[in-house]
C-alpha cells in the first residue's frame, strides 16, 4: 500500500510540474497579449484636485501602492510632463467627460478640457494634429475603432522622429525580408548537404556530417562575429573596393546590411535544416529505394523523384526550425547591420527594388531597444511590448503556416512511417 | 494483357529511345554538379567559422595582458547564469517529458508537446523583456513570496497525492486538474507579501542572476523538454507493456523500463539545455544588467561573454587589441558549446543505436 | 455471417458443467473501442493445462480478446468492457480485484520479442522483484528455473549479465515467456508469439508451448491454422468478434461443426 | 452440385485438382461398371468377344487407381487439406482400392465365365447369376452416384441392398451345392458358379464399403464395422 | 531401427504421434497373427475352445484399424507431413484395410474350421492345409517385420514367398476337387475346406499387399500392379 | 551437410539441355560479403513461364540469391559476385551490360509491399515514365492493363489518382506487383511477397501468382514450406549457400532425394 502511495505521488509530482509548465504557458500568453495590447487602448484622462489646490489633467501611466504616475500635456518635447503623485496628496479624481486627448504627429501628446484644448493646440503645436479624441465621453464601440487605428498606425506606419512614437512597417517588413531571404538561401544548400549526405558514406561526408553537427548548436553571437568580420569587414570591404570605389569611404557593402545578415542567418540555420532533411531522408523505409532501383532506376532518380519528395515533411520541419531560429536571433543582428531607425527601406518601389546592401530594422531589435535605450522609459516598455508582440505573431504565422502545410504532408505520408 | 515482348524504350522510335537516354544522363550529372557545388559552399561557411576566429586570433601576443582575466570573469558570469537557467529548465523540462512521454493521455499530449515546442520559436528577445520589464521589477519585492513557492508547490502535491493519489487510477489529464494550484498559490503568495508590506530579501541589484537565471530557464525550456521526450518516446510502448503485462504499474515501468532505456537521452537534453543557456544572448544582455561581478550570489547582476560580444563589438575597429580579445571571447564560447553538444550527440546516438536494437 | 449460432457450442456446454478443468471463463463479453464493437458477447471456456488456440481472420477481435484477460485494454483510451471474466475463481472486473495481482497471475507474451534493454538475468527478475523477491539467493534460483523450464539456461548460463538484446530472435522470445513464467502464473496468454520467428525457431518455439501446458493453462492467439493444428488441444474460432465455435482440435480440423470455420480453415473465403 | 462447397477455394488451383480427383474417381467407376457389364455379358450371353476388352480395361483401371491415388497425395502433400477437402482426398483413396478390387472381381467373373462357356448349364442358374450381378451392378452405379452427388441418403439406401444380395448369394450357393451333390462331374463347372456368384456378392460388399466413405466424407462420421446403425 | 529418422522431428509431439501410429499397427499386426494362430489352432488341432477369443480379438481388430485410421487422419489434418512422414501415415493408412481383412479372412477359416470340427479329413489334407496356414502367417510376420524395420529387401523377399503359397493353394485346390468328385456326399465339407484354402491364400495375397506399402513407404515407388519388378 | 553433392540435381541437369524452356541460368555463381560467403557455386535452371520456388533455412543465401539474378547486390558495400548469371541471352554481369535495363527486364517485389508514396496510377506509371514512355494516352493504357493483370483494376478504376498508401496491405501488394509488370519485364523475383499479408490475402496473392505464371517466369523466395508446396511448379532448396536440391515441387515433397531436403521440409533439424 505504501508502495501504491509513493507511486502516485511520484506522479503527482510530474503532473504537477506539467501543470506549471501550463501555467507559465498561459501566463507568459496572457502577460504578452495583455501587456503587448494595452499601448493601443484608449486611456481615460484623468482630473486630479490636489489638496494643495493644484488640479493636473492627463493620463495615469503607471500606478503604486502609495503613488501614481501622470503624464500631463507634453508642451516642448516628448516626455516632459509627468510627475508622480502621492496618493494622500490627491483631493478628488475625476473624469471630465468634455476632456480632449491630441496625438500629434511628433509624438508629443496634449489634454484639455472644452476650449482649453484647441487653444493648447493652436499654440503649442505647430506639429500636425493626427488624432484628436474625447476618450472619457467615447462608448465602449468608438474605443474599440480608437483601439484599431491605434493598432493599425502602428503596424501599418514609420516611426517619427523621436522612434518614441509611430508605428514599426520598416521593422516588420526588415523582420520579413530577412526571414525569407534567409529561407531562400538556406533551403536549396541544406537539402543539396542533406542529400549528399544520404549518398555518400566517404570520408568527405564524414567530414561535411561532423561540421554539421558540430556547429549545431553553436549560439548565434558567434555566427554574428563571423557575420562581421568576414562578411562585413572582409567581403564586403572587399566588394567596396573593387566595384564602388568611387562612393568610398562611405561603405555600400562595407557595413552591416540586409544581405550579410541574411548570410549569417542561413549559416546559423544551416545545420538545422540538413540534420533535419537527412534525417527525414534517413527515415524512409529502404524499401522505397530498392523497389525504385528495381524497376530500373538510377540512385539519383530514386532520390529525387522519390525519396525527397517523400521527405517533404522533414524538410518543412527543417524550414520551420530554422525561420523560428532565425526569426528569434538578433543577438548577431545587432552585429551586421540592424538599425534602430533606417533612413529607407530594404523592399521598395525603385529598381532593383531589393536593396541587400541596405541597414535595416527587426522587430527583435526594437524591442530590446526600446525597453533599454528609450529616451522615454515609460513609453518605451509598453512600445517594447507592442513590438513583441507584433514579432510573436509574426514568428507564429511563419510557423503555423509552415506548421499546417507539413501536418497536411505528414497525414499522406504516414502509412510510409509504419 | 497482352505480353510485348518489345522493351519501353523500343517501343519509342530508336532515336527518340537514344534521346531519351542521353537526356537521363544529362540530367543525372546536372543533379550532382548541383548537390557537390552546395555541399561545397556549406563546407565552406561552416569551417569559415572556427577559421576565421582562428586567423583573427594568431599572432598571439597581440593580446592585451588583462585579456585572460577579463575572459576569466565574463566566464564566471556566463557560467553563473547558465547553472541557474538549468536549475529551472532541467527539472522542469525533464519532468514534463517524463509526464508527457509515459502518463499523458494522448489528447492532451497531442496539445501540450506542439505548445511547448512553439514556446521554442519564441524569440529570446521577449522573454528579455519580460525579465527586464516585468520580472526583475517584480522581483525586487518578492524574493521571499518566490521561495515560498518553490517549497508550497511541491508540499501540497505531495499531501494531495497521499491523500488522493491511490484513488486516481489514471494520471492522463491529471496537469488540468492540478492547474488551478500553481495560480492559487501564486494568488496566495502575493496578498500575503502585499498584507505584510516588508520585503524580506532586497536583491542588491534588480538585474541579477536570479532574473537572468528564470528567464534563461525557461528559454531553454522547450529544448530540454523536446530532447528528453523524443527520448523516451522512442522506447517502444511494446516494453512498457511488458512490464504492464507482468503487474507493474505505471510508475514502476517508468522507473524500471523505460528510464533505463532512455536514461541518456535525458543527459544530452541537460546538455543541449546547458549549452544553449551557456550562448544565449538577448536574455542576459537585457535582464543581467551587465555588470562584470564575479561570485556565486544569485542576487547580483553579472555581464556574460555573449552580451558582451553584442555591446562591444559593433563599435570596435577590427585588427584592435579589443577586437582581439574579443574574438578569443567568441572563440572560447564555440570551443565550450561546441564539445558539449558533440557530447550530447554522442550520448544521442549511443541511445538511438540501443533503443534500435530494442524489439519493438 | 447471420447463420452463426450465439448460443454456445456443445462442447463449450459440456466444459462448463464441470467446473474444475476450467482455468478461465469469459461470460458474454463485449468490448467496445469508442462506438465501435470488437467484441460480441464471447462466452469461452478455457481448459485448464491445455493450449487452447484463438483463430480467426484478421480483425476478428483475437488480440481483443486476448487483453481483456489480463485487463491490458484498461490502458487504452475508450474501450469499454461488458461482462465477465472469471479467473479461477477471481472476478477480473470486480471493484476490489487488484489489476496487478490479476496480471500476475495471468503472464502476457507478445507478438514480438520485447525483452526489456537488461540483463538476461535482470530481464527474468523483473517481475520478481516487482512482486516483492529481493533475496538475491531465491532470485537465482527462479531465474535459473524460468530459463531451464524455456530450455534456455544451458545456453545463456555463463552469461546472465549479457544483454538481452544480444540474444537471436528466437531465444529472446524463449526469454520472454521465461520472464512471464518466472511470477509463476497460471495462465499464459501467447498474442501470436511465433510470427516473427522463423520455421525452425518456429517449431522449438511450439515445442516449448507444448511442455508448459502440461501444468499451465495457454491460451494462444495466431493467423496461422496450421499452428493451431500442431499445438493446440481445443480451437476458438473468433469471426467479427463472435465466438463462431469451439472445439477439439482433432474434430475441428477434420469435421467443423459450422460452415464459417470449415470455410476459414480450408481457405475458401472470400 | 457441390454440396461440399469443394470449388470455393481461393486457389482455382485446389478447385481445380479436386475436381479432376473427383472426375477421375467417376471415370474409373464408370470404367468398373463397363467392366462389370462386360463380365456379365460373357457370362449371360456366352459372348466371349469381350474377353481382350477386359484385360485392356483391367489395365486401365489399375493405372487410374495409380494415378489418382498419386494425384491424392500430392494434394495432401501440398495442400493440407483439411475438413471436407481432407475427408474428400481420404475417402477417395480409400475408395480406389475397392473401386479397383471391384474390377479385379469382375474380371474373374469374366475369366470364370470364359471357362464356362461350353458348359451348358441351366436357364434357372444363369437368371439367379444375371439377378445376382444385375444388383451388384445396381449398388455400383448407386455407390458412385451417391459419390458424385455427395448424397449421404442414398449411400445408406445402396448399403440396404446388400442385404438382399446377401440373400441371393446364399440361394444361389446352396442351389449349387445340391447340383454338385446330384452330379459330381460337374463339379469344376458348377465350382465356377460358385466363384462367380461370390465375387458378385463380393462386389457387393465392396459398394457398401465405397458407400461408407461417401457417408464418412459427406457426415464426418466413420460408420465401418458399425455397419448400418451408425450411418443413420 | 528408425531408418526414416522418424522420432528427429522438433516437435516431440509428432515423434510421439507418429511413434504411437506405428507401434499400433505393429500391436494390431499381433493380434492379427494371433488371429491366423488360432485359426489354424482350430483347424489343425481341432480344437472349438478358441472360438469366442477368435470373435472378441476380431472385435479389437476392427476397434484398432478404425482408431488408427482415425489417429492418421488427425495427423494428417494437423500435422501436415510431408515426404516420409507422409508415405507413413499414407502407408499405414492402406496397410490397416489389408490387415483388417487378413482378420477377417482368419476368422472365416476359423468358422470354416469349426464347422469341419465333426469331420475327420484325412492326415494329408490337414497337413496341406497346415503348411498352406504356416505360409500364410509366416509371410504376415514378414512383412510386420519389414514394417516394423522399415526393410524393402525383406519386404520383397515377402512378396516373392506367395508364388509358393499360390502353388501350394493350386495344389490342395485340385486335391480337393478330386475328393469331391470321388465321394460328393462330402461336398460341404470339402467345400469349406476350399473355402479355408482360399482364405489362406488371400491372406498371402494380403501379405503381399502389406509389403508393397512397405516398399512405397521405404523407398517412395508404388510398386502395385506391376509387381516385384519395379520394386527390385 | 558435407554429404550434399555439389554436382548439379538430375531434373536440373535434364532442364539445361533443352536451353529453349530455360529463362534464367546461373553458372557457378558465388557471392561474398567482404569476407563472408553467402553463395557456394550455385548452378541453377529456372524454366520459363513456371513458379520456381526458393526455400531454405534462416540466412541460407535465398534472398542475396534473388538480389544477384537483377544486380541489386551491386549497390550493396563489399559484395562481391563470381560466377555468371544469364537472363535470356545476356550475360547479367558483362561489364556492357546495361544494368538499368536488365532490371527492367527482371522485375522484383519485395518482402514488405513498398507503394511509392505517389498516386496509385503515378506508382504504376513510374517505370514507364524511366523509361521514357510519356504519351498520356498510352501511359493510361498500360496501367489499365498491368492493374486488370493483378485483379486491381476494378477495384481501384474510379480512384487512380488516390495515394497508393491509402490502399490495404494486400492491395499494396498487388499494385507492387502491376508497377513491375508495367515495364513488362519476362522474369519476376519474389522475395517473400505474402509474409506481411494475413492468411486471406495470402492466399488470394498466391492465386494472382498462378495466374501470371501462365506467361511469365516467377522465381518466388519464400519461408514458408506451404507456401513453395501450394504455388510452385517447381522447387529449389538452398542450404548454407549451396543448392541442395531442385525438382518438381510434386517430387520433392513426397519423395525428396536429399536428406537436408527431407529435414527440411518436415520439420526435422537441430
Ligand atoms: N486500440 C484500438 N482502438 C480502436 N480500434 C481498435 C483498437 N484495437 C483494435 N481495434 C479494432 O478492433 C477490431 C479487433 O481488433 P483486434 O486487434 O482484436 O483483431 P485481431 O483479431 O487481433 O486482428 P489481427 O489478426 O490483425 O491481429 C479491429 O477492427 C480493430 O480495427
Ligand atoms: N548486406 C549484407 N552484409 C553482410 N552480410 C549479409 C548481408 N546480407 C545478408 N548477409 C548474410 O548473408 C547470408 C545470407 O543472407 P540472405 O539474406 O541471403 O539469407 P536468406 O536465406 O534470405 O535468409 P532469410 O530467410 O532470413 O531472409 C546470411 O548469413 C546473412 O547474414
Ligand atoms: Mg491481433
Ligand atoms: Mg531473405
Ligand atoms: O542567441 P539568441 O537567441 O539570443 O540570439
Amino acid at each position: 500500500m505504501i508502495r501504491r502511495r509513493l507511486d502516485a505521488a511520484g506522479t503527482w509530482l510530474l503532473a504537477g510540474t506539467a501543470a506549471l509548465c501550463i501555467a507559465l504557458l498561459l501566463g507568459l500568453l496572457l502577460l504578452l497579449l495583455r501587456a503587448g495590447l494595452a499601448p493601443f487602448w484608449p486611456a481615460p484622462v484623468i482630473e486630479l484636485s490636489l489638496h494643495d489646490g493644484r488640479v493636473l489633467l492627463g493620463e495615469v501611466v503607471s500606478s503604486e501602492p502609495d503613488s501614481l504616475v501622470l503624464r500631463g500635456s507634453e508642451r516642448a518635447r516628448i516626455g516632459d510632463a509627468y510627475s508622480r503623485v502621492a496618493l494622500a496628496d490627491i483631493a478628488m479624481r475625476t473624469q471630465p467627460p468634455d476632456a480632449l486627448a491630441l496625438q500629434l504627429a511628433d509624438g508629443r501628446r496634449l489634454f484639455g478640457r472644452g476650449d482649453e484644448a484647441a487653444v493648447l493646440a493652436g499654440a503649442l503645436a505647430p506639429a500636425r494634429v493626427l488624432e484628436a479624441t474625447r476618450p472619457n465621453a467615447d462608448g465602449p464601440i468608438a474605443r474599440i475603432g480608437l483601439f484599431a487605428r491605434a493598432a493599425a498606425r502602428f503596424v501599418g506606419t514609420r516611426p517619427d522622429a523621436s522612434a518614441l512614437g509611430g508605428g514599426m512597417l520598416p521593422a516588420l517588413l526588415g523582420t520579413v525580408t530577412l526571414v525569407l531571404l534567409m529561407s531562400i538561401l538556406v533551403m536549396p544548400l541544406g537539402i543539396a548537404t542533406a542529400v549528399y549526405l544520404h549518398q555518400r558514406r566517404g570520408f568527405l561526408a564524414r567530414s561535411v556530417r561532423g561540421a554539421v553537427n558540430l556547429l549545431a548548436g553553436v549560439p548565434s553571437i558567434v555566427y554574428g562575429v563571423l557575420g562581421l568580420g568576414l562578411f562585413v569587414h572582409g567581403i564586403g570591404a572587399g566588394i567596396d573596393r573593387w566595384f564602388y570605389a568611387e562612393r568610398l569611404p562611405v561603405p555600400t557593402f562595407g557595413s552591416g546590411g540586409l544581405l550579410w545578415a541574411a548570410l549569417t542567418l542561413a549559416l546559423l540555420t544551416l545545420p538545422v535544416v540538413v540534420v533535419s532533411v537527412e534525417e527525414g531522408l534517413a527515415r524512409i523505409p529502404a524499401g522505397l529505394r530498392d523497389g525504385a532501383l528495381a524497376l530500373g532506376a538510377t540512385g539519383d532518380e530514386a532520390v529525387w523523384g522519390l525519396l525527397l519528395p517523400a521527405a517533404r515533411p522533414a524538410v518543412l520541419t527543417g524550414l520551420i526550425l530554422a525561420v523560428a531560429r532565425a526569426a528569434g536571433a538578433v543577438a548577431p543582428l545587432m552585429l551586421v547591420g540592424v538599425v534602430k531607425l533606417a533612413p529607407a527601406l530594404p523592399l521598395d518601389g525603385t529598381f532593383p527594388y531589393l536593396h541587400p546592401s541596405r541597414q535595416f530594422m527587426h522587430l527583435g531589435f526594437e524591442v530590446y531597444d526600446a525597453a533599454l535605450a528609450s529616451a522615454d522609459a515609460i513609453r518605451g516598455v509598453p512600445r517594447a511590448y507592442a513590438c513583441a508582440l507584433l514579432l510573436v505573431v509574426v514568428v507564429v504565422v511563419l510557423n503555423l503556416s509552415a506548421i499546417l502545410l507539413r501536418n497536411r504532408l505528414r497525414e499522406r505520408y504516414r502509412a510510409l512511417e509504419t | 494483357m497482352p505480353v510485348n515482348p518489345v522493351t519501353c524504350d523500343a517501343l519509342l522510335s530508336p532515336d527518340l529511345a537514344g534521346a531519351h537516354a542521353r537526356a537521363r544522363r544529362r540530367r543525372e550529372r546536372v543533379r550532382r554538379a548541383l548537390v557537390g557545388g552546395g555541399t561545397a559552399l556549406v563546407m565552406a561557411g561552416l569551417l569559415a567559422i572556427p577559421l576565421f576566429l582562428l586567423a583573427g586570433l594568431l599572432p598571439w601576443q597581440g593580446l592585451p595582458d588583462d585579456a585572460w582575466q577579463r575572459l576569466g570573469v565574463l566566464a564566471a558570469g556566463s557560467l553563473r547564469a547558465a547553472a541557474f537557467a538549468a536549475l529551472v529548465a532541467v527539472p522542469l523540462g525533464l519532468a514534463t517529458a517524463l509526464f508527457t512521454a509515459h502518463f499523458c493521455a494522448p489528447r492532451l499530449r497531442g496539445w501540450l508537446k506542439p505548445s511547448l515546442e512553439m514556446l521554442e520559436a519564441l524569440p529570446t528577445v521577449v522573454l528579455g523583456l519580460v525579465a527586464t520589464a516585468t520580472l526583475a521589477p517584480w522581483l525586487k519585492t518578492e524574493v521571499a513570496t518566490l521561495l515560498a513557492l518553490l517549497v508550497a508547490l511541491p508540499a501540497v502535491l505531495l499531501a494531495l497525492a497521499f491523500a488522493f493519489g491511490a484513488r486516481v487510477r489514471r494520471a492522463g489529464w491529471l496537469p488540468l486538474w492540478l492547474l488551478p494550484l500553481p495560480v492559487a498559490l501564486v494568488a496566495i503568495g502575493l496578498a500575503l507579501g502585499a498584507r505584510s508590506g516588508t520585503v524580506a530579501i532586497a536583491p542588491a541589484n534588480p538585474w541579477n542572476a536570479l532574473v537572468v537565471g528564470l528567464a534563461l530557464g525557461v528559454a531553454a525550456l522547450p529544448l530540454v523538454y523536446s530532447v528528453a521526450e523524443d527520448a523516451l518516446f522512442l522506447v517502444p510502448r511494446e516494453q512498457a507493456q511488458a512490464a504492464f503485462a507482468l503487474g507493474a504499474t505505471r510508475w514502476q515501468a517508468l522507473t524500471t523500463v523505460v528510464l533505463p532505456a532512455a536514461g541518456s537521452g535525458l543527459v544530452a537534453a541537460v546538455l543541449l539545455g546547458v549549452s544553449r543557456c551557456l550562448g544565449e544572448t538577448m536574455v542576459v544582455l537585457m535582464a543581467s544588467g551587465n555588470t562584470p561581478i564575479a561570485g556565486v550570489d544569485p542576487l547580483t547582476g553579472l555581464r556574460a561573454i555573449s552580451a558582451e560580444l553584442a555591446l562591444v563589438l559593433p563599435d570596435t575597429a577590427p585588427a584592435s587589441t579589443t577586437w582581439r580579445s574579443l574574438l578569443l571571447a567568441a572563440l572560447a564560447l564555440l570551443a565550450v558549446t561546441a564539445l558539449l553538444n558533440r557530447l550530447a550527440e554522442a550520448v544521442r546516438a549511443r541511445l538511438r543505436r540501443r533503443l534500435q536494437g530494442l524489439p519493438a | 455471417m447471420s447463420s452463426v449460432t450465439p448460443e454456445l457450442p456443445p462442447a463449450q456446454a459440456s466444459l462448463r458443467a464441470s467446473d474444475d478443468g476450467i482455468a478461465l471463463r469469459t461470460e458474454s463479453l463485449s468490448l467496445w473501442y469508442g462506438t465501435r464493437r470488437a467484441l460480441d458477447a464471447v462466452s469461452l471456456a478455457v481448459p485448464a493445462r491445455r493450449i487452447t488456440a484463438l483463430v480467426g481472420p484478421s480483425g476478428s477481435g483475437k488480440s481483443s480478446l486476448l487483453r481483456c484477460l489480463n485487463r491490458l485494454n484498461d490502458e487504452v483510451d475508450g474501450c469499454r468492457v461488458d461482462g465477465r471474466v472469471w479467473i479461477g475463481d477471481t472476478d477480473a472486473y470486480a471493484a476490489d480485484t487488484p489489476v496487478h495481482e490479476l496480471r500476475r497471475r495471468v503472464g502476457m507474451v507478445f507478438q514480438r520479442p520485447n525483452p526489456f534493454p537488461l540483463s538476461i538475468g535482470d530481464n527474468v527478475a523483473y517481475g520478481l522483484r516487482l512482486h516483492g523477491v529481493r533475496q538475491r539467493r531465491e532470485l537465482d534460483e527462479r531465474i535459473e528455473a524460468a530459463l531451464r523450464t524455456v530450455a534456455l539456461w544451458d545456453e545463456v548460463a555463463t552469461r546472465l549479465d549479457d544483454s538481452a538484446l544480444d540474444l537471436s530472435l528466437g531465444q529472446q522470445q524463449r526469454l520472454v515467456v521465461a520472464r512471464a513464467l518466472a511470477v509463476e502464473p497460471e495462465i499464459l496468454l501467447l498474442d501470436e508469439p511465433a510470427s516473427a520467428l522463423d520455421p525452425a525457431a518456429t517449431l522449438r518455439f511450439e515445442e516449448l508451448l507444448r511442455q508448459l501446458a502440461q501444468r499451465r493453462t495457454l491460451l494462444l492467439v495466431t493467423h496461422n491454422m496450421q499452428q493451431a493444428a500442431r499445438v493446440a488441444d481445443f480451437t476458438a474460432v473468433l469471426h467479427q468478434g463472435r465466438l463462431v465455435e469451439f472445439d477439439d482440435t482433432d474434430a475441428l480440423f477434420t469435421n467443423p461443426r459450422q460452415r464459417l470455420t470449415e470455410d476459414f480453415i480450408t481457405g475458401r473465403y472470400g | 452440385m457441390d454440396r461440399l462447397h469443394l470449388s470455393q477455394h481461393i486457389s482455382r488451383q485446389f478447385n481445380s485438382e479436386i475436381d479432376d480427383v473427383r472426375r477421375r474417381v467417376l471415370a474409373m467407376g464408370g470404367l468398373v461398371e463397363e467392366q462389370i457389364d462386360a463380365a456379365l455379358h460373357v457370362l449371360i450371353e456366352r459372348d466371349a468377344a469381350a474377353a481382350t476388352a477386359i484385360r485392356d480395361r483391367e489395365r486401365s483401371i489399375n493405372e487410374m487407381e495409380l494415378a489418382i491415388d498419386e494425384r491424392c497425395t500430392f494434394i495432401l502433400a501440398r495442400r493440407q487439406p483439411a475438413a471436407s477437402d481432407l475427408r474428400l482426398v481420404l475417402a477417395v483413396m480409400k475408395m480406389l482400392a475397392d473401386l479397383e478390387r471391384i474390377g479385379d472381381e469382375a474380371k474373374r467373373v469374366a475369366r470364370m465365365a470364359e471357362r464356362l462357356l461350353g458348359d451348358e448349364g441351366s436357364a434357372d442358374l444363369t437368371a439367379a447369376l444375371a439377378e445376382l450381378g444385375e444388383q451388384a451392378r445396381g449398388m455400383l452405379r448407386g455407390a458412385l452416384d451417391a459419390f458424385a452427388r455427395f448424397d449421404g441418403d442414398l449411400a445408406l439406401d445402396v448399403m440396404r441392398r446388400d442385404r438382399r444380395l446377401d440373400g441371393l448369394y446364399r440361394d444361389l450357393n446352396e442351389t449349387l451345392v445340391a447340383r454338385m451333390q446330384a452330379a459330381p462331374e460337374r463339379i469344376p463347372a458348377e465350382l465356377e458358379r460358385l466363384w462367380c456368384a461370390r465375387s458378385l456378392e463380393r462386389i457387393g460388399d465392396r459398394c457398401k464399403n465405397l458407400c461408407e466413405f461417401v457417408l464418412y466424407l459427406v457426415q464426418g462420421k466413420d460408420v465401418r464395422h458399425s455397419g448400418l446403425a451408425k450411418g443413420e
